[in-house]
């Protein structure tokens, strides 16, 4: 069955769910979005997620207060963030490119990612785009650190990073990445060849599973369905949904 | 039985809002107070420092593009799936404000901090992160309470702005308002020295002793200045009320990419009407 | 959609609280859950360590008599206009159980910060008060973000108790509950491993996406077992439903000055039926 | 015009409460909560009473928390306390006669005092009981303390101390009480012999003023049906409110 990139990405995060019931994920996330939805229902509401700015999928009411309590009482079991820049210790960058403050290329900021990234105990890294510009050695600005010496309270920190490559689980002990899986139609060369910072290799690497074609038809029915209350853009146009609101 | 309070037009509470006053603004969620934004915007208040709870959305934006704002303390500025906030970034980038970065739980943390009377107030994670190395204001030390010793923990300094305000659902003639589910709006009206709201609709009533709409409402001991506006979260949402103009946004985001398209939008928008449309 | 939630007994419900159990409950407001605390003295429970919320009342006073706690931290124990705590003041002055004296705002700063996940919580005043002299877990530093140096404040830790439980106005098939404007409870169940709710009425719909009640509503995410029990909070009130019983109130003080009168009160009361009438 | 007693001190207090807006009143406090209600009353509604445990007269919402938070914030601007104990230097004791913990006699404890005393600028104490069991020369355990050292942070503490006999006014600098007024049919002899601690006198020490005839009616009219919502028994027994409720 053919699938499309984003459908791919949905079910490469669902492997990561499972077992996990309290997933969150923050605002602009539809792909994580989608996988948190699709692990409720595979599992008939067992994992719980809470969709940050959503008024259906956020059984809590007290606003990011809330949220962020959750997650400091060890309640969050798995959240998501992303970068500007990602380096290869894990530490991401929300805030921008160039040198702080008047920074070259200003992005929207850390939001909650400098405490998050240390009280839930499995964060998954996404970003799409992969490339040496994003996937960088040093990144110019530490939002949130990959790992924290010893004696630092933290219960968890990066558990993979997914790209639109590759898929990288992350080495607590180390502080480095290991290339786990890579998309097909992509070779160990060409994440190489897109990475800015240095990485081990499973042995050995494979290829990304496709979809499961059940979960396909999930995602492309009940998931887009659900997810168009929060992201009508997105189930719109790359999950096909037809029935969106007029408000798009 | 308990005073009413008088209402007050929406300019008469942006009159209320000096140069340079410190405001603590929640994030641009259900009843965000635009049409007090416009006022402000039209009585070229300057010189603002403003804490965004934890974060901005086009209430900064508009803030910044129209030279409201000298320094913005926040953890994230942007609108989400429909884009980023093109005069926030400018300003940053320009070094036309001065921005303070912070992380969402930290500000809430403050603010609740503001709301108990407390100088300051822990927080975990943080550490490590470049958000409290440019931080001068923030400072680690080691947990007292640690069992061996260690444990390094953030301390923030608690904010207690002079002036919050927002757009709530309802309020009624004794000066309370309802914000339902939107506890942080609380907190923030507790912790800053003024509250000024707009109101969606007036409730025939009293908010306080209504059994089921007191836990959303926050008590007239709080609230400096109430005015009536119809519409005044516009085209943002009102929870119950009216959905966020999506297509308001998107075209905002594209003509605020320019300084003379920010001047368009704001002399359509602002200037234009009395009321945003 | 949100998978639905089993109900229990008060029996069962009373057997998820183990001995040795640390506890912390709210005061004796409306929606104390007097239904539960009978069937954990029916049940035998021994050894807690009970955080009362901050002050206790007849829930205080009739687990103490039945021998069920071995330790209480509270700010105060009475029934305010009805009278002193009897079973109270004999097992202090006896040494039957071991009292930490606190103070109000102490207890809900210290749950606010198990709420939030820190381990301490700064607090103004106490300073010169034997609260503070006898209660070696706090401490006092100098507060770091004092300009001159010097201002000691006091530090207390986090309260986050084993268990909180109490009596809900309504609960929903979800496991959602209701509590209005009791706020603490909700504070509470954040900070509690585990939450326990008897419910007074049951609520056809969902309490988390009803406009008006969510603010008043505890997630079902912080709730491990509801049961339904009306008059559950009997003989003491819940607002909008009942009163509380000030003649029963005057007659177990008056027959629980004695150890003997105490156990016939129970032997009626708590024995006799399996709900309080 | 005849008074009682209760209708004096409601009067007394009512004087002390002039000026002053934000008025909080405890648990098991007729008397001041009556003060509090005549002073909204003559105010037409600018002093606003908070009653701790009434429903109809706590405008806030969020229960104790509220409340205390509203005094750290600075927004309680007079506050009550007793003592089954208070000393010469204005230190309360509301946990119990004898040695801690295993008192002779155990009272309810200190709830909010500790806190209270140091951050609502005018604390009034109230305890109709005149005696030197109660007026001691140093209490047996500081619930409150009446002063603090300097660099401590303390808005205010005592204003007063009321009792059946005689009311007190607290010198901040000295520590110490001086006896201002004696209720009529009291003198000063009569003060000293049932006061434990020493105090100073002012010049002249004056017979407290009877209840002004137009606030008595109010008391024994609106007031007191007023308080019978929070206090039916008081409000019968001692204010002759004939409407009572039937579970007094």
């Amino acid at each position: 069955m053919a699938f499309s990139r984003e459908e791919q990405l949905i079910c490469v995060i669902a492997r990561m769910l499972e077992g996990q019931r309290n997933i969150s994920v923050g605002t602009n996330s539809p792909i994580p979005a989608a996988a948190a939805l699709l692990m409720e229902r595979l599992t008939d509401g067992w994992a719980r997620p809470l969709l940050l700015g959503s008024s259906r999928h956020y059984p809590a009411n007290d606003g990011g207060v809330e949220f962020h309590d959750r997650a400091a009482q060890g309640r969050v079991d798995v959240f998501f963030l992303g970068g500007g820049q990602i380096d290869g210790e894990g530490n991401i960058n929300l805030v921008g490119i160039g040198a702080y403050p008047k920074m070259k290329v200003r992005l929207p900021g850390s939001f909650g990612s400098a405490f998050l990234y240390l009280t839930v105990p499995r964060v998954i890294l996404f970003r799409e785009e992969h490339s040496a510009r994003v996937l960088v050695p040093k990144v110019d600005f530490i939002s949130a650190a990959g790992w924290s010496p010893p004696g630092v309270f933290r219960r968890g920190g990066p558990y993979a990073l997914i790209t639109s490559m590759a898929v990288f689980f992350y080495d607590k002990d180390r502080h480095r990445f290991r290339l786990d899986y890579v998309h097909a139609g992509n070779s160990v060369d060409d994440v190489r060849a897109n990475t800015g910072f240095d990485f081990d290799l499973a042995s050995p690497v494979r290829e990304t599973p496709p979809p499961e074609p059940d979960r396909l038809a999930l995602i492309r029915g009940e998931i887009a369905a659900e997810l168009a209350h929060l992201y009508p853009k997105f189930a719109a146009e790359k999950l096909g949904y037809t029935a969106a609101a007029a408000n798009v | 039985m308990p005073a009413t309070a008088p209402m007050m037009s929406v300019e008469e509470l942006a009159a209320r809002i000096p140069d340079g006053a410190h405001l603590a603004l929640s994030k641009d969620d259900s009843g965000t107070a635009i049409a007090l934004i416009h006022a402000m915007i039209r009585g070229g208040v300057k010189n603002l420092h403003v804490v965004y709870v934890p974060v901005g959305g086009l209430m900064a934006d508009l803030l910044i593009g129209a030279g409201c704002i000298a320094t913005i303390e926040c953890s994230g500025v942007s609108f989400g799936e429909l884009g980023l906030a093109p005069r926030f970034r400018d300003a940053v980038q320009s070094g036309a404000i001065r921005i303070k970065d912070a992380t969402c739980p930290a500000i809430y943390a403050a603010v609740q901090a503001g709301e108990r009377g407390i100088p300051f107030t822990p927080i975990r994670g943080i550490l490590g992160s470049d958000v409290l190395s440019y931080r001068d204001d923030w400072k680690v030390v080691d947990n007292p309470f640690a069992a061996g010793g260690g444990d390094p923990i953030v301390l923030v300094p608690a904010i207690n702005p002079d002036i919050t305000f927002f757009h709530a659902r309802w309020g009624d003639r004794y000066g309370n308002v309802w914000v339902g589910k939107r506890r942080e709006l609380a907190t923030l009206a507790h912790a800053a020295r003024e509250t000024l709201v707009t109101v969606e609709d007036l409730y025939d009533g009293n908010l306080m002793t209504d059994e089921t709409l007191v836990a959303g409402t926050i008590s007239s001991l709080y609230i400096s200045g109430v005015a009536h506006v119809p519409h005044g979260a516009k085209p943002l949402n009102l929870d119950g009320c009216y959905d966020i103009d999506r297509k308001h946004i998107r075209d905002y985001i594209r003509e605020a990419q320019t300084v003379e398209g920010f001047a368009a939008y704001l002399d359509r928008t602002v200037f234009g009407n009395k009321v945003a449309a």
